[in-house]
């Protein structure tokens, strides 16, 4: 589980701030880090998360922005937990200065080094929720009434959640987002598609309420027989809960219910992977005279209902670094030419389901060929479909119930959207 | 010059300032201090003027003098000891949180002459009313157990710790948990963390409602819990875990596939089937995590597929790489599409494998050009797909391609003896091509094996000659068959090379060979081919990332450095400890 | 970074489609922004054509960028770089004196073959011109064509010669650095420049040591040191190995030695040249001694630097003169060893390689021992640079045969993860040479130490493979030897016995062993896989023979090639009559090297080639010395071609 | 014996200027060279010795202000010598830009470039004189001044 020391370091390998846990390694140990990962980037790669020193001593990081957040131990550890939490210590930093970046490091370090301390104790994992953290580390403590004290949270059962919230109005919003990962093969197979999709909750209940969800779960209906009935059920694969989700409840009757933290929360996550049909298709044709030009020709195909439309597509096709003199012709939507991608750009506001669009580019390319190879990246295909779906998953009911017994209203939307959607390219 | 006059004048101001007399001037002065500490300036000097501003109700001026101390406690052992009498006050606080700071910070000055002071204070926090106090004197007995065994044992500070584990409150019982782990694993003889049956339901009933990182604890000391033979409990235990694998917390679902992987042996087969069907759904999810935890993810996967490849038999696609994976996860992929590959879905991999093949990072081409030529030693019956695509591969005529392809066609050739000679011409024709040592001696040794096929093989192995040493031992095997089967033509090549593999190379393994060889050529020519061209059984196909004792003991490590390592635990860290040298 | 690196994407894109339209006027300001770019890193080769297209246009500006661009963005290994040979060949032939000097930087920076060759005969016209400009840069650009192309040499060597009669600095300094690497590619100038030339170079550094003499080329209180330092080197070349010329040196290297000044940088670069190149001529006696009272002086400086350069040139010189110094050498061997633990690693690894040069037989034993402390905590890159030093010295220098074989093992001990396989075969060398008991004492000792120390012995897989090999060589004498506890062990300290005898079963479940742990890499799978076979030679109990086979068996469809190989040759063995394969399986025999290195021992000589000289090339070449005597070796097996007729 | 490449670095490890005496090297090792060599020159602390060993080259280095002058040069090559060379080097920029700062390299890497071609060619020397190097530059910009002159009108 345990790790000896976190670092923050900016990408040169300069701790920016560091706390030592269990004193078991020199700190200075950290300098051994930047020559491992730039061993491991000397063939343009990156160093896996996990890499060791010859004298056993293991780093495990992660990159963000310009930083690497940096645990070091010479046990062995839970790498799983460790990586997770400096996943959380980005989140929880985000949270509490908006950008995690070199600058807000240097300017917050007191209140790091107090979020460090309360996060983390000899290495174990502790307070994480940013949301409890916030009632008693804050940049001004001289606000508080009182000395700050533990919020009951920290220790009850309940850590995700304070007593004695109110709200004049009580209202749910229920996000169902579902993302669609697909990948395409050079002969237009589809190799995987899957859909991840998200129930995003934004809650502005008073008091400890009790909630419970409804959806059209499958596998609930058929232990309740009404399969039948509806016809219209989901089978999720693999759900994911926030923690506030009483998870032994679910594996019994699965029933979903829970008390909600406060504000904006993921309620669970889940994932299907029935084969879906491509909602936006792609056809590339290139034709390339190595040294003096290249042509592309891009065929773009609207695969679903007629009623539903695609908004803000954005259809990115790759073309070599070198390009120049780009020249397009379309009949819809605006193309650009994207050098800091590679790529041509191309936008449709709204994109009808069942339309097909047609895009035509050219390139000239420079006489002396650069010496790297050709990386061939994938086409790739951003949208939003609003109103829609993929699953058919729906909210068939939320109830609160408070003690004091006030009503709350819900408010539900739905959205498909691109996940990793990668068409390669012939 | 300049500069360090200036330094030391900034000392100077520092000091001057620390004792001012207005609490915001010191306050301030303070968080310069901590300021310069942060970006690896040496401010220890100031040590006795930081510590006379620890007396304070400013909680944020507090905690800053508390992390000073942490840094340089043991800089200066002797002041520390100025700072306790403060530190037993703040034990004694109205405030938990100053009641638990206090604790919290004295475990982590890793002064020895703190701990006799520290005693009362601790055992008195171990039973505080409030479980913040109480959560973190649980993490601070295994701070002192770390520094001095015998003064937590002697205090019975081990004895309050085992009491925790029926604390009320979940935190509390999850930090004991770990603090025991810990201490346990220091001194395993001492048995000091064995869980019985009543812990167990306290365990299983504090793993419901403790946090995310709680869980894990909770879940990794279950590991190690033998259930009682012919009971209920192993069935109890696999259903309370079962539910953890919905949790969103990736480490948690590991530790509880580690729970339930580790229990399979001791639950009816219904049931163990019924959890492997229940842990393929989130063993996937976990490949749509943050690529460093699909790493962890896979390389356990990995492990996990060596002893249950039915678990994903159905999910091979989902290993198919991305365009943007790194390549630390493509690599792991492709280990897991090995694994999974069967003759349902070979024909489909191989396509993928090609188009892999023709990317530009080059340890992938190889990884996958090697990967076709595993997927041809695993499955007989598509073995001569692999071995077409192999082929088309070295028309490339991509040095690399072409020497990992060499290296994968020699164990093809192993797996079926006699039975793709057609693809020798191809190799042979590349042999320049070849500078890597192992593309070299698998082709030195296909021409030693198929020396009768090859009409100028001696050619060939004379053009190997040249580099006598990276590959000699193959090359001396080589050169005695080329010799045994075409005697004529071999003679002085053979006797040349033996001559230096006995006299002109160092190297004691490659003489040994040389010797033996010579002893039956000159002695037994009947023996020499014998022993020499004695048939060789079939290769296995290795499908193992790991043998099956080290698989026994990783699966018990699933989600640690150990297992992500592939290396068994007690290696962790073995090779740089120094070894100390007894030179009288 | 991500915003510049879009930015920078951007203009690179408009610059490329730019560039196509072909105007002469916006060409100048792209090219400028492209180099910009190409400074931080990003790609540039599309704008290469450009700036050839720049050096072919008459304005001067125009071409000090194309030039500039040209020297950026190619290298010689560019076919482009052929395009601008012409454009090269115009502007040397061009009336404008700057644009000569802009095609002669550029030629001297960068030229292939056979640039070199097309443009020799500009640059030799151009070193005669009376432009001092232009006659130092053609002297330089000089160096470069003689280095592609070595035979273009002749036509400048009387040339050059004829330089050192400039007055100019610039030209004097370039005219020597131009013979200095004439010196090194032909010795036929060395001779040459021997005849004529050492009096004029003594005159001019004569005058350079004049208090005052050029003002204009004073740093510190010290005339063009530059121009100083090359007729040194210059001086040293020539009278290395001709006492003729170093007599005519002698004097005015005293008078440098005793009179620059040695408190700034300057004059201890000169010092330091000075030192080096008394060093290597046939210098006078008290001459070296002056040298090496310097180098004592350089030693205890504060700085670093001076230090550092003391430390390498103590190196060098011993490396040369061998032990005539070494007495002015141990005075300072406290000073050297405690370099050993210097915070800066360009120091320790200075220190390290002169402490080996301090090694004699009477200091051999403490000085061993500091080195092994030393190996421990090293870096590991420099471990087995290290670790094979050790050995070779212990070889030198040793006291006894017993006390090299040990500290063989202390080596393996504490680097045996690390060592190259140079270093493993010398330890083998070391026990194949010694006497049946020392065998017998070496076997059993790496038995026994690798079997108690467990993990830690077994991670260190050089200690592995020489114990695997040992035991296979030597099973008998370890399981039937005879009685070696009254052997006084240094290592042992009476805790442990590391000289215990095992039954043929414990040492049988003992290579089991390894090769089921994690520690069982494939060389040493090799290894014990061929001792297996040996020990079936040499051990008697049926049942310990037959596991023995059955371990074998095991690897006959091991995925590893040379393994299952040996596995399946070794099983067809045993399954030959008991007369053949005792025979086959008999000892080896020892190596004629090695025995001819064993009588050199102990002496203070090399006794093997591989490890002399580490401090450069840190991995060793095992060269391969394929001269007669091997092949005349009686040793050497022969094939009758007789019995193989069948 | 001659320097074969010249880096200056910033305190940050942004790269301000390269440059290559040897063809010995491949643009992917020229790159790793660059960020090795001056990762380990901006880890040393200060009174380190101005010498260390990268592959089969000395590397000798010095900060003025902001900036590392980094020259890697053969083994045999006089490192305290190595050291005048990049003073000179400096001072001519100072001289040059009268109280030279990273800015005026950065916006004015020609003439940089042109300074460094005035001292060395192919890694070697070619002038010991402050004076004698300005006066050439001197006169390279007046020519092409007055092209510029001359294209104006």
């Amino acid at each position: 589980m345990v790790l000896s020391a976190v670092f923050i370091l900016d990408l040169k390998g300069k701790v920016l701030i560091s706390r030592n846990y269990r004193g078991d390694i020199p700190m200075a140990t950290v300098d051994k880090f930047m020559p491992l990962v730039m061993d491991a980037e000397e063939d343009e790669q990156t160093a896996s998360p996990v890499i060791s020193t010859d004298d056993g001593i293991t780093f495990l990081y992660i990159r963000y922005n310009n930083l690497y957040l940096l645990a070091m131990t010479k046990k062995n550890s839970n790498a799983a937990t460790i990586l997770l939490f400096l996943h959380k210590l980005c989140e929880v930093f985000k949270e509490y200065f908006k950008e995690l970046e070199e600058e807000s490091i240097r300017d917050n370090f007191v209140i790091i080094y107090e979020l460090l301390d309360e996060m983390m104790d000899f290495g174990y994992p502790q307070t994480t929720e940013s949301k409890i953290l916030q009632e008693y580390i804050t940049q001004e403590s001289y606000k508080l009434e009182s000395q700050a004290r533990p919020p009951m949270a920290v220790t009850n059962a309940v850590s995700w959640r304070s007593e004695g919230l109110k709200y004049r109005k009580n209202e749910v919003f229920l996000d169902v987002v579902e993302s669609v990962n697909l990948l395409v093969n050079a002969n237009g197979n589809v190799l995987r598609s899957e859909i991840l999709g998200a129930i995003k909750m934004k809650c502005y209940l008073s008091g400890m309420p009790d909630v419970r969800l409804g959806l059209n779960d499958k596998v609930l209906f058929e232990t309740t027989g009404r399969a039948a009935a509806k016809g219209k059920a989901v089978e999720m694969e693999d759900i994911k809960f926030h923690q506030c989700v009483r998870l032994s409840r679910f594996e019994n009757d699965r029933t979903i219910s829970f008390i909600p933290p406060d504000g904006e929360f993921e309620l669970m996550s889940y994932r299907l992977n029935t084969q879906v049909k491509p909602l936006i298709w792609c056809e590339a044709v290139v034709e390339s005279h190595s040294g003096s030009r290249i042509e592309y020709l891009i065929k773009a195909k609207g695969q679903f209902k007629r009623r539903s439309t695609a908004n803000n597509v954005e259809i990115i096709i790759p073309v070599p670094e070198d390009a120049d003199s780009p020249k397009f012709k379309t009949s819809t939507g605006l193309v650009t030419y994207a050098p800091e991608l590679n790529a041509i750009v191309w936008k449709i506001k709204a994109f009808p389901g069942g339309k097909d669009f047609v895009m035509r580019a050219h390139f000239g390319l420079p006489s002396v060929k650069t010496e790297d190879p050709d990386k061939r990246p994938p086409i790739s295909v951003k949208f939003e479909i609003p109103y829609f779906t993929t699953s058919g998953i729906q909210v068939r009911y939320l109830k609160v119930v408070d003690k004091s017994g006030y009503q709350a209203f819900p408010w539900v939307r739905y959205i498909t959207q691109n996940g990793d959607y990668f068409l390669r390219m012939p | 010059m300049a500069f360090q006059t200036k330094e030391k004048g900034e000392a100077f101001e520092l000091r001057a300032d620390l004792n001012s007399e207005y609490r915001e001037k010191r306050k301030e002065t303070v968080k310069k201090v901590i300021a310069n500490m942060t970006i690896g300036k040496d401010v220890s000097g100031l040590f006795a003027d930081v510590v006379k501003n620890m007396q304070t109700d400013d909680i944020e001026l507090k905690k800053l003098v508390y992390l000073y101390l942490i840094n340089y406690a043991k800089t200066q052992p002797e002041l520390v000891i100025l700072a306790v009498n403060t530190f037993l006050k703040d034990t004694d606080d109205l405030n938990p949180l100053i009641r638990a700071l206090a604790i919290r910070t004295l475990g982590c000055l890793r002064v020895e002459k703190v701990v006799d002071y520290l005693m009362e204070p601790l055992k008195k926090s171990l039973k505080d009313d409030d479980p913040y106090v109480r959560k973190t004197s649980a993490l601070c007995v295994a701070k002192i157990f770390d520094l001095n065994p015998s003064i937590c044992i002697d205090n019975g500070l081990i004895s309050s710790l085992q009491d925790m584990l029926s604390d009320r409150n979940p935190m509390v019982i999850a930090n004991a948990v770990s603090a025991l782990s810990e201490i346990h694993a220091q001194a395993p003889q001492d048995q000091i963390f064995v869980i019985t049956s009543p812990i167990l339901t306290k365990l299983l009933a504090a793993l419901n409602e403790c946090t995310e990182w709680g869980q894990i604890c909770i879940l990794d000391s279950l590991a190690s819990y033998k259930p009682q033979p012919g009971s209920r409990e192993a069935s109890e235990i696999v259903e309370r875990v079962i539910a953890r694998l919905q949790h969103a917390n990736a480490s948690v679902v590991l530790s509880a596939v580690k729970v339930l992987l580790i229990y399979l042996g001791f639950v009816d087969n219904d049931l163990s089937k019924q959890v492997i069907k229940k842990m393929a759904p989130p063993l996937v999810t976990l490949l749509a995590s943050d690529p460093e935890i699909q790493y962890v993810a896979l390389r356990n996967i990995n492990l996990i597929l060596q002893r249950h490849p039915q678990i994903l038999a159905a999910e091979i696609r989902v290993f198919f790489t991305k365009y943007n994976d790194p390549l630390y996860v493509k690599l792991e992929k492709l280990e897991a599409i090995i694994k999974l590959v069967s003759l349902d879905n070979i024909d489909q991999v191989l396509l993928e494998l090609r188009e892999y093949a023709s990317e530009v990072d080059v340890e992938f081409v190889r990884r996958s050009v090697r990967a076709i030529g595993r997927c041809a030693v695993k499955l007989d019956d598509a073995s001569e797909r692999c071995i077409n695509v192999l082929l088309e591969l070295i028309k490339t005529k991509v040095n690399y391609v072409l020497q990992e392809a060499v290296v994968v066609i020699k164990d093809v050739f192993r797996k079926y003896p006699r039975k793709y000679e057609g693809v020798i011409p191809a190799l042979c024709e590349n042999l320049e091509a070849l500078d890597e040592p192992d593309a070299k001696a698998a082709l030195v040794w296909i021409i030693g094996e198929y020396a009768e096929r090859i009409e100028n093989a001696e050619e060939l192995v004379e053009y190997f000659v040249e580099g006598f040493k990276e590959e000699s031992a193959k090359l001396l095997t080589a050169t005695v068959k080329l010799f045994l089967k075409k005697p004529g033509s071999a003679q002085e090549l053979v006797q040349k090379i033996l001559q230096l593999a006995t006299q002109g190379v160092e190297n004691p393994d490659i003489r040994d060979r040389a010797y033996i060889y010579w002893r039956l050529l000159s002695s037994n020519p009947q023996a020499a081919k014998a022993v020499v061209l004695a048939e060789k059984p079939p290769i296995e196909s290795d499908n193992s990332t790991v043998s099956e004792t080290l698989l026994d003991e990783l699966i018990y490590h699933i989600g640690s450095l150990a297992s992500v390592y592939h290396r068994p635990a007690a290696l962790l860290g073995v090779r740089g400890d120094s070894i100390e040298l007894k030179i009288s | 970074m991500a915003d510049e690196r879009a930015v920078i994407a951007k203009e690179s894109a408009f610059i490329r489609t730019s560039f196509k339209s072909e105007n002469v006027e916006t060409r100048y300001i792209n090219v400028q922004k492209l180099l910009y770019i190409f400074m931080l890193g990003h790609p540039a080769h599309f704008g290469q054509m450009e700036c050839l297209k720049l050096v072919a246009s008459p304005r001067f500006m125009d071409k000090r960028l194309g030039y500039l661009g040209i020297m950026l963005l190619l290298d010689e290994n560019q076919e482009l770089l052929t395009l601008v040979t012409n454009s090269l060949k115009n502007d040397m032939n061009n009336g404008n004196v700057q644009i000569i000097g802009l095609a002669l930087c550029t030629l001297g920076n960068i030229s292939s073959p056979e640039m070199a060759r097309d443009l020799s005969m500009e640059v030799e016209k151009l070193i005669a011109s009376n432009n001092s400009f232009v006659r130092k840069k053609a002297t330089l650009c000089a160096i470069r064509l003689i280095h592609k192309v070595p035979d273009l040499l002749e036509n400048y060597l009387n040339k050059a010669i004829s330089l050192l009669s400039e007055k100019h600095h610039g030209v004097l300094l370039t005219g020597v650095t131009l013979l200095i690497e004439m010196c090194k590619l032909d010795y036929n100038a060395v001779e040459e420049l021997r005849k004529s030339s050492v009096p004029v170079l003594v005159r001019h550094l004569k005058n350079l040591t004049t208090p005052g003499y050029s003002p204009e080329h004073d740093v510190s209180g010290i005339t063009d040191p530059f121009l100083q330092v090359k007729i040194l080197r210059l001086l040293r070349i020539l009278g290395k190995d001709s006492s003729f010329a170093s007599d005519a040196m002698n004097d005015i290297l005293a008078q440098v030695a005793t009179n620059t000044d040695g408190s700034k940088n300057v004059g201890n670069a000169i010092l330091y040249e000075t030192v080096l190149t008394i060093m290597d001529i046939e210098s006078e006696n008290s001459l070296r001694v002056l040298a090496i009272n310097i180098l004592g002086r350089f030693l205890s400086n504060k700085d670093n630097n001076i230090r550092y350069v003391a430390l390498t040139t103590l190196t060098k010189t011993s490396q040369t003169t061998l032990s005539a110094d070494s007495s002015a050498l141990q005075r300072h061997r406290a000073t050297i060893l405690d370099c050993l633990r210097d915070s800066d690693i360009s120091i320790r690894h200075r220190a390290l390689d002169l402490s080996f040069f301090l090694i004699n037989s009477q200091n051999i034993r403490i000085l061993t021992r500091e080195l092994l402390s030393f190996l421990e905590v090293a870096e590991s890159d420099i471990k087995s640079s290290v670790a094979a030093r050790i050995v070779d010295f212990a070889g030198r220098f040793r006291p006894n045969k017993r006390w090299e074989m040990d500290t063989a093992i202390r080596v393996m001990r504490a680097a045996g993860a690390n060592v190259d396989a140079a270093t493993i075969n010398h330890c083998v060398k070391v026990i194949t040479t010694s006497s049946k008991d020392l065998q017998l004492y070496a076997v059993r000792k790496l038995y026994n130490l690798v079997r108690l120390e467990g993990d830690q012995a077994l991670a260190q897989e050089g200690l592995v493979v020489v114990t695997v090999w040992s035991v296979g060589e030597f099973g008998d004498l370890l399981v039937r030897g005879g009685d070696s506890s009254g052997v006084e062990d240094e290592d042992s300290m009476g805790q442990t016995d590391y000289m215990s005898v095992p039954a043929e079963k414990q040492v049988a479940d003992f290579l089991d062993n390894i090769l089921k742990g994690p520690f069982a890499t494939l060389v040493v799978r090799e290894y014990i896989v061929t001792a297996l076979a040996k020990l079936t030679g040499r051990f008697l109990d049926e049942s310990v023979l037959g596991f023995i086979r059955f371990l074998l068996a095991k690897f006959q469809t091991h995925m590893d090639i040379e393994i299952q190989a040996r596995a399946v040759e070794f099983i067809a063995i045993t399954k030959l009559d008991a007369d053949t394969r005792a025979a086959l399986l008999e000892s080896v025999p020892v190596l004629e090297n090695a025995l001819k290195e064993e009588a050199r021992k102990g002496r203070g000589e090399p006794s093997f080639q591989t490890v002399t000289n580490h401090s450069r090339n840190q991995k060793s070449e095992n060269i391969l010395d394929f001269s007669d005597d091997i092949f005349a070796n009686n040793a050497a097996p022969k094939v009758g071609t007789s019995s193989t007729t069948t | 014996m001659a320097i074969r490449f010249m880096l200056l670095v910033s305190r940050q490890g942004k790269i301000r200027l390269t440059k290559w005496f040897t063809s010995d090297w491949t643009a992917k090792e020229k790159a790793k060279a660059v960020k090795d060599v001056s990762q380990t020159v901006l880890s040393r602390r200060t009174k380190m010795c101005n010498v260390l060993e990268y592959k089969d080259y000395k590397v000798v280095y010095r900060r003025y202000a902001s900036l590392f002058f980094i020259a890697g040069t053969d083994p045999d090559d006089n490192e305290l010598l190595t050291l005048e060379i990049i003073h000179r080097y400096v001072e001519v920029l100072d001289k040059w830009f009268l109280n030279v700062c990273e800015l005026d390299i950065i916006f004015n890497f020609q003439q940089a470039y042109a300074i460094m071609d005035e001292l060395l060619i192919g890694g070697e020397m070619q002038e010991s004189s402050k004076r004698s190097a300005i006066n050439s530059l001197k006169r390279m910009e007046e020519t092409e001044k007055s092209e510029q002159a001359s294209l104006i009108l």
